[in-house]
C-alpha cells in the first residue's frame, strides 16, 4: 500500500501534465472559439486534478469552481455578445510570435535549470518560511487548514488585495457592460421536444443545495479545504443556475444589481472594517489578536474554542471568520455581477439568433 | 493496489475524452467531452482521496459535480437560444 | 472483516474503472454524436456508481460515506440531465443521426443515411459561434 | 526630508498607525464612493479620502525623516512570515507624490467628469480611481514581493475598465484599453514569475530577508532570470523602451483624469519598483552592473530619441504628451541607470518634476476639452485666446518639459547632465542634449500652434475651464514654476532618497 | 538524475507558459487572446505549486500527531525522513504557494472578465474583434479628427 501511493502520485502528475500540455497545444491549434472555451473547461478541470496531486487542495476547489466554472460561463457569455465568427490566421503573424516565445522559453529553460529538483524537501523553498507556516500556525492561529491561516491571518494583507481586485473587476465590468442597452429578448420561440422538465426540476433541486454547500465551504474552511473564495464563487452559481434555467430576469427581480454592487462593496468594508477595529483596540492592521478589547478577551473561558492543547485563539478564530465573511460577500457578489454584465446585455443582431 | 488499477483505468478513460474533445469533430462531440472528463475526475478524486489517505477532499468532488451540470445548462443555453438571459423552455412566462 | 470490504470495495472500484474505460472506447468508436452520448452517460452513471459504492465499502459507516453518497446523488441527477441536454441540444440543432430510425423524421432518405464510414463527418470547426 | 523632520502633523497614536492608513484610507473610500447614492457625493468622499491619504502621508513622510526607515508588520507577524510595509525616503517621497497627484487629480474630476463620462457611471468611476489611487501607495510602501503584484494589479484591474470609460469621447478608447490590459497583465505574470524564480532561490518573499539570502548565495540561472523577469515585467508597467506599445494609446484614449493620473504616478510607481529591486534587492555584484550599463542604459537612451522623434511626427496633442512620456521614462531611467548617488538623485527630482508636469499637461488638456472635442495640433490653434488661463498652465508645464530656465524642468535636466558628468558618462549627456533638443522641436510646435495662431474659422469655440479644474491645474504648473526658482524641498528628498538606496549623500 | 525528470514540472510549466505567450500574441481576435493570457496565466500557477510540492507530503491541512490517519501517511515514509522533514509526525507540502496561487488564480478571472468585457464594448463600437481591421477603422478614426464645426 505504502509505496504503491507515491508511486500512482508520480505517474499521475506526469501523466495529467502531459496531458495538460496535449490540451494546451490543441487550445492553440484549433480556429473555432468554443472548441478553444471547450478546451479550455477541460484544461481546468484536468489542472484541478493535478492541483490535488500536489496536494494543493484550497487551490484545486478554487481552480474548479473558477476555472471551470465561472470562467467558461463568461467566455460563453462573451463569444455570444461578440457573435466572432472563426479565428483568422495569417502566416505573418505567427514567425514574429514564435521567435518571442522560443526567446523567452529558452531563457526560462536556463532558468530552470538553476532550480532545486521537483520535491526536494529541502529546497529553501520548502525550508524555509513554509515550513515555519506548518509549525507555527498551531500554536500561533489554531486552525488547522495552515493554509486558510496563512491565507487570511498571516498574509491577511494579500487576501485583502485579491478581494480588492475581485471589487474592482465588479466596478470595472460593471462600467462596461453594466450600463446601456439590456437584454430584453422576446420569449424563446416553440421548438420540437423544447420542454426541458428535467432540467427544470433538476435545477430547482440544485439550487438550495448549491447555496448550503457554499455555507458548508465557508464555515468548514479552517478545518478542511475551503474558505471564502470558493464559497463565494459556489454561492454565486445559485443565482447563475437560476438565471440559465428561469431567465436572467427572474433573478434580477429577486437579487437587483444595486444590491448586489452593494453587497460586493459591503464585503470589502467588512474585511477592512475588521483590520480598523484591531487598528482601534490598540493592535496593528488585521491583527486579530486585538480584534476584541481586552476586557472581552478577558470574559472567555480558556479552552472554549479550539484545540485545547494550545493556547486559544479566540481573536484569531472570529478575525479569520469575519474576513472570510467579507471574502465571501464581495466574491459571491462581484460575480454575480459579472454574469449579469455578460448574460443582460443585448446582443447586437438579435435577428442572427437560431 | 486495486485503488492504483481503478486510477490508471480512469486515466486512461480520461485520456480518450481529451481525444474526443480535441477531434471533435462536431462541437458537440467536444461538450460530450468535456462533461464526461468532468464525471471521470469527480471519480478521480475520490479514488485519488481514499489512495494517500485523505479521504476529505470529497468535498472537491461535490463541487466538481455541481459545476459540470452548471457548465452544461451554459452550454446548451449557449446553443440553443444563442443568449444566456433567456429562460429554458417555453412554459416559462416571463421573458 | 475488514480486509474483505476492502477487497470487495477495491474489486468494485476497478469494476467501475472498467466501466468507464469501456464508455471511453465507445466515446471514441462510435459514429455519431448520439451514440458517444448514450455510450458516456450509460457508462458514467454506472461506472460511478461502482466507483463510489467500492469506495463506501472501504471507508465504513463515517461522514465520508454521506459525502460519497452525495457525490453519486450529484452524478446520478447531474449525468443523465446533462445527456439530455446535450442530445437535445444537437438534435434541434440539426444533426442527423447516423443510424437509427430518427432518419425519417428529418426526411432524409433511408439510403443516404446508412452508417458509413468511408465518409468523413463534417466538422463544424470553422462555424464556431454559429453552427 | 530635513524639512519633515520637525513635521508633527498628527496625534502619535495616528501616526505610529498612519502607513497604514495611507493605504486603508483609499481603499474604504473607494467603498463609500461605490455606494454613494450621486457622482456629487462619491466626488466629495474622493476628494475627501485623498486628502486624508495625503495628511497620513505627510505624517509617514516626518516618520521617516526622524527615524529613516519605517517597518510596519501587518497582522502583527513580523516578517518573513507576515507582510511589513517598509518605507525609507524614496517609499516617503514616492508616496507623498502619489497622494499629492491624487488630491489634486480627485478635485479636478468634480468638474472634469461632468464633460467625459456618463452621469450614472460616476461614482464607480471615483470608486476606481481610489482603488487605482490605493494601489499605486500599497505599491510603494509594501516590503513584501508577492505583495507588490496585488497592489500592482489593485491598481491596474480598475484602471483598464477606467481608460475603456474614455471611449465616450473617442472611440479608440476601447482597443486601447484592450491594448493596455494585454500588456499590463503580461508585465503583472511576468513579475509573479520572477519573483517565483526568486521564491524558489530563497524561500522568502519579504524583500529585505531576500536580499539578505540572496547576497549569500552564488552565481545561480534562477537568481539572474528572475531579475531579469522582475525588470521586464515592471518594465512594460513603467512603458520601458520596447515594451511601451500600450502607452501612447492609453494616454490619449482615457479620461483626461485617468490620463493625468496615470501619466504622473503609474510608470513612476514602476520604476520605483524597479530601483527598488535593483538596487536593495539584488546583491550589489557584476550582474547588476552589467544589467544597468549594458540594457538599462542603452535602452532608456533609445527611448529618449526615438519617442522624441516619434512624438515629433505625432499629430494629435495627447499621443504627442503620451509618447513623450515615453521619452522621459528614458529621461529619468538614464540617471538611474548611472548607479551613482548623484545620477539616482538626479533621476528622481526628475521623476518628481515629469510628474508635476506631465500631470499639468494632461489636466490642461482635459480643461480644455470641457468646452471643445480638440485632438489635433491644428485643433488648438489660438486657444490661447480663448481659454487664457488653461493655455497658460499648459505653457508652464510644457515649458517645464522643454527645459526652460525657472522652471522644474531645467533643473532636472540640469541635474542629470551634471550627474552624468560626474560619473564620465559623456555619451549619456550628449543622448540628454540630443534628447532635449528634440522635446524643444515638438513642444515648440505645441506652443506656437496654441499661443501665435488665430482660432480656425468656423470651429467651435472653446471657452475658459471652470474655477473647480482650473485651481488644482494651477497648483500643479505652479509647483512646477515655485520648484523651478527654490528646489529646497524636492532635492532634499530627493538626496535622501538616493542615501537611501545607495548609502551616501552626494 | 536528468534535469527532464527531476525538473520535469517546472519544463511542462514553462512549455504551457510558451503556448499561452504564442496563442496571446500569434491571433488577432481579441477573444482568442484573452484565451491565451489565461493560459499563460495559469502556467504560473503550475510553476509555483511545483515548487512547494515536498515528496510524500500530504496536503497542509495539520492532523493530529497520534491519530491513525496520520500514522497511516507516516508508514508510506521513511521514519528518518518522516523525522527530518515532517511536521508532528506527518510530513506536509508547501502551504505558501498553494496561498499565493489562490490570489494568482482570482486575479486571473479577475482580468479575465474585464478583458472580455472590454473585447465585448470594442465588437459594439467596431463591429468586430479582430485586431487587423478594429486597426483598420481606428485609421480612420485618426484621419478623420478634428474641431467639429
Amino acid at each position: 500500500m505504502s509505496e504503491i501511493a507515491l508511486q500512482v502520485n508520480f505517474g499521475l502528475n506526469i501523466a495529467l501534465l502531459l496531458m495538460l500540455v496535449a490540451i494546451g497545444l490543441a487550445i492553440a491549434r484549433t480556429r473555432s472559439l468554443l472548441a478553444a472555451i471547450l478546451l479550455m473547461g477541460v484544461y481546468s478541470l484536468a489542472s484541478a486534478v493535478w492541483l490535488i496531486v500536489m496536494d494543493a487542495a484550497d487551490v484545486a476547489f478554487t481552480e474548479a469552481v473558477v476555472g471551470a466554472g465561472i470562467s467558461t460561463v463568461v467566455l460563453l457569455g462573451a463569444i455570444l455578445l461578440v457573435r466572432a465568427g472563426p479565428v483568422r490566421h495569417n502566416w505573418r503573424m505567427t514567425i514574429v510570435p514564435a521567435v518571442l516565445v522560443l526567446g523567452v522559453g529558452g531563457l526560462l529553460v536556463y532558468a530552470v535549470t538553476g532550480l532545486p529538483e521537483f520535491g526536494d524537501p529541502a529546497s529553501p523553498t520548502n525550508a524555509h518560511v513554509g515550513r515555519r507556516y506548518l509549525i507555527q500556525t498551531p500554536d500561533e492561529i489554531g486552525v488547522p487548514n495552515v493554509v486558510t491561516a496563512v491565507l487570511a491571518s498571516y498574509r491577511g494583507f494579500d487576501t485583502l488585495g485579491e478581494t480588492v481586485v475581485v471589487f474592482a473587476a465588479g466596478i470595472g465590468v460593471a462600467l462596461m457592460l453594466g450600463f446601456g442597452p439590456r437584454s430584453n429578448l422576446p420569449p424563446a420561440p416553440a421548438a420540437t421536444g423544447d420542454h426541458h422538465v428535467v432540467l427544470r426540476v433538476t435545477a430547482k433541486l440544485l439550487i438550495p443545495l448549491i447555496a448550503l454547500f457554499a455555507f458548508y465551504v465557508q464555515f468548514h474552511g479552517d478545518l478542511g479545504a475551503g474558505g471564502g473564495f470558493q464559497a463565494g464563487v459556489i454561492l454565486a452559481v445559485a443565482p447563475i443556475l437560476h438565471a440559465l434555467v428561469f431567465g436572467l430576469r427572474g433573478t434580477i427581480a429577486a437579487l437587483p444589481v444595486r444590491a448586489v454592487r452593494s453587497i460586493a462593496t459591503m464585503g470589502v468594508l467588512l474585511y477592512s472594517g475588521v483590520g480598523v477595529v484591531c487598528m482601534i483596540n490598540g493592535g496593528g492592521f488585521l491583527d486579530y489578536d486585538y480584534l476584541f478589547p481586552p476586557s472581552v478577551e478577558a470574559m472567555i473561558p480558556p479552552g472554549l474554542m479550539g484545540d485545547p492543547d494550545h493556547a486559544h485563539h479566540w481573536g484569531q478564530h472570529f478575525g479569520i471568520f469575519f474576513i472570510e465573511l467579507g471574502v465571501l460577500l464581495t466574491v459571491a457578489a462581484t460575480m454575480v455581477t459579472i454574469f449579469y454584465g455578460f448574460a443582460g446585455r443585448a446582443a447586437e443582431e438579435p435577428g442572427a439568433s437560431t | 493496489m486495486l485503488l492504483a488499477a481503478g486510477v490508471a483505468g480512469l486515466v486512461v478513460a480520461m485520456t480518450m475524452m481529451i481525444w474526443r474533445a480535441i477531434v471533435g469533430p462536431s462541437q458537440y462531440d467536444r461538450m460530450l467531452a468535456a462533461n464526461s472528463f468532468g464525471t471521470k475526475i469527480v471519480l478521480l478524486i475520490a479514488v485519488i482521496g481514499y489512495l494517500s489517505g485523505r479521504p476529505a477532499f470529497l468535498d472537491i468532488a461535490i463541487v466538481y459535480a455541481l459545476i459540470n451540470f452548471v457548465t452544461t445548462i451554459a452550454l446548451m443555453k449557449f446553443f440553443r437560444y444563442r443568449t444566456l438571459s433567456r429562460p429554458l423552455g417555453t412554459e416559462a412566462k416571463d421573458g | 472483516m475488514g480486509d474483505v470490504l476492502h477487497v470487495v470495495g477495491g474489486g468494485l472500484v476497478v469494476a467501475g474503472a472498467l466501466l468507464t474505460l469501456l464508455g471511453g472506447v465507445g466515446v471514441l468508436r462510435f459514429p455519431d454524436v448520439y451514440t458517444r452520448i448514450h455510450a458516456a452517460s450509460l457508462t458514467d452513471t454506472g461506472g460511478a456508481t461502482l466507483v463510489l459504492l467500492g469506495l463506501a465499502l472501504i471507508s465504513g459507516l463515517t461522514l465520508e460515506t454521506l459525502k460519497l453518497g452525495f457525490v453519486w446523488a450529484f452524478v446520478m441527477l447531474t449525468t443523465p440531465a446533462a445527456a439530455n441536454a446535450l442530445a437535445n441540444a444537437a438534435f434541434s440543432a440539426g444533426h442527423t443521426p447516423r443510424i437509427g430510425a430518427f432518419q425519417i423524421m428529418k426526411g432524409v432518405a433511408a439510403s443516404e443515411a446508412r452508417p458509413d464510414t468511408q465518409r468523413r463527418e463534417t466538422s463544424d470547426d470553422d462555424e464556431s459561434a454559429a453552427p | 526630508m530635513i524639512l519633515f523632520e520637525a513635521l508633527y502633523v498628527a496625534p502619535p497614536a495616528l501616526t505610529a498607525q498612519a502607513p497604514i492608513l495611507v493605504i486603508a484610507g483609499p481603499l474604504i473610500g473607494a467603498c463609500a464612493a461605490a455606494l454613494s447614492p450621486g457622482g456629487r457625493t462619491a466626488w466629495m468622499v474622493s476628494v475627501l479620502t485623498a486628502a486624508f491619504a495625503l495628511w497620513m502621508a505627510v505624517a509617514v513622510a516626518g516618520e521617516v525623516a526622524r527615524e529613516g526607515v519605517i517597518d510596519y508588520a501587518l497582522g502583527g507577524f513580523a516578517p518573513p512570515m507576515g507582510i511589513a510595509l517598509r518605507i525609507d525616503a524614496l517609499g516617503a517621497t514616492m508616496a507623498l507624490l502619489v497622494a499629492s497627484i491624487g488630491v489634486m487629480g480627485a478635485l479636478y474630476s468634480g468638474h472634469a467628469l461632468e464633460s467625459e463620462v456618463k452621469a450614472e457611471k460616476r461614482t464607480l468611476f471615483q470608486s476606481g480611481y481610489l482603488l487605482c489611487l490605493a494601489g499605486f501607495l500599497g505599491l510603494v510602501f509594501t516590503g513584501d514581493a508577492f505583495n507588490a503584484f496585488v497592489f500592482l494589479e489593485v491598481s491596474s484591474i480598475g484602471t483598464y475598465a477606467l481608460v475603456a470609460v474614455g471611449e465616450a469621447r473617442d472611440r479608440r478608447a476601447l482597443p486601447a484599453a484592450f491594448s493596455y490590459l494585454i500588456f499590463g497583465t503580461v508585465g503583472a505574470t511576468l513579475y509573479v514569475l520572477g519573483v517565483g524564480f526568486l521564491y524558489a532561490a530563497t524561500g522568502t518573499l519579504n524583500m529585505v530577508d531576500m536580499a539578505m539570502r540572496l547576497a549569500t548565495l552564488g552565481d545561480n540561472s534562477a537568481v539572474q532570470a528572475g531579475l531579469a523577469f522582475v525588470v521586464a515585467g515592471l518594465g512594460v508597467k513603467a512603458a520601458m523602451f520596447p515594451l511601451h506599445g500600450w502607452l501612447p494609446g492609453a494616454y490619449a484614449g482615457a479620461p483626461s483624469l485617468v490620463s493625468m493620473f496615470l501619466a504622473a504616478t503609474a510608470t513612476k510607481a514602476a520604476i520605483y519598483l524597479i530601483i527598488r529591486f535593483v538596487f536593495d534587492v539584488f546583491p550589489e555584484g557584476e550582474f547588476g552592473e552589467v544589467f544597468l550599463s549594458w540594457i538599462l542604459a542603452p535602452l532608456a537612451a533609445a527611448a529618449v530619441i526615438i519617442c522624441s522623434v516619434q512624438a515629433i511626427f505625432e499629430n494629435e496633442v495627447r499621443r504627442i504628451l503620451a509618447f513623450s512620456s515615453v521619452a522621459q521614462v528614458g529621461f529619468i531611467l538614464l540617471g538611474v541607470s548611472l548607479a551613482t548617488p548623484a545620477g539616482l538623485s538626479a533621476g528622481m527630482f526628475y521623476l518628481v518634476a515629469h510628474a508635476l508636469m506631465k500631470g499639468a499637461l494632461f489636466m490642461a488638456v482635459g480643461a480644455f476639452a470641457v468646452s471643445v472635442r480638440a485632438r489635433t495640433v491644428e485643433d488648438f490653434s489660438g486657444i490661447a485666446r480663448e481659454a487664457p488661463w488653461s493655455a497658460a498652465a499648459f505653457g508652464v508645464g510644457a515649458a517645464s518639459l522643454a527645459g526652460v530656465p525657472l522652471t522644474m524642468g531645467f533643473l532636472a535636466k540640469w541635474s542629470l547632465v551634471s550627474a552624468a558628468l560626474q560619473a564620465g558618462e559623456i555619451w549619456i549627456v550628449a543622448v540628454l542634449a540630443i534628447g532635449s533638443l528634440l522635446t524643444l522641436i515638438y513642444v515648440g510646435r505645441m506652443l506656437e500652434v496654441m499661443f501665435f495662431r488665430a482660432p480656425v474659422r468656423g470651429a467651435e469655440r472653446a471657452r475658459e475651464a471652470p474655477v473647480g479644474v482650473l485651481a488644482p491645474l494651477f497648483v500643479l504648473a505652479g509647483l512646477s514654476l515655485w520648484f523651478g526658482v527654490d528646489a529646497t524641498l524636492p532635492a532634499s528628498m530627493a538626496n535622501a532618497s538616493a542615501s537611501a538606496l545607495v548609502g551616501a549623500a552626494p | 538524475m536528468n534535469v527532464a525528470v527531476t525538473h520535469f514540472n517546472y519544463l511542462a510549466a514553462v512549455v504551457l507558459m510558451m503556448i499561452g505567450l504564442y496563442v496571446l500574441f500569434s491571433t488577432g481576435n481579441l477573444i482568442k487572446r484573452m484565451i491565451g493570457l489565461a493560459l499563460f496565466q495559469t502556467s504560473t500557477a503550475l510553476f509555483y505549486i511545483s515548487l512547494g510540492k515536498v515528496s510524500g507530503g500530504t496536503a497542509a491541512i495539520r492532523i493530529y500527531a497520534d491519530s491513525p490517519e496520520a500514522r497511516a501517511l507516516a508508514a508510506q515514509l521513511d521514519p528518518a525522513y518522516v523525522q527530518q522533514f515532517g511536521v508532528g509526525g506527518v510530513v506536509y507540502s508547501n502551504p505558501l504557494p498553494h496561498v499565493l496561487i489562490l490570489t494568482a488564480i482570482v486575479v486571473g478571472v479577475a482580468t479575465l472578465s474585464v478583458g472580455l468585457s472590454i473585447a465585448v464594448r470594442i465588437r459594439e463600437a467596431y463591429g468586430t474583434v479582430e485586431a487587423g481591421e478594429i486597426e483598420a477603422v481606428a485609421r480612420v478614426d485618426a484621419a478623420g479628427a478634428g474641431r467639429g464645426p
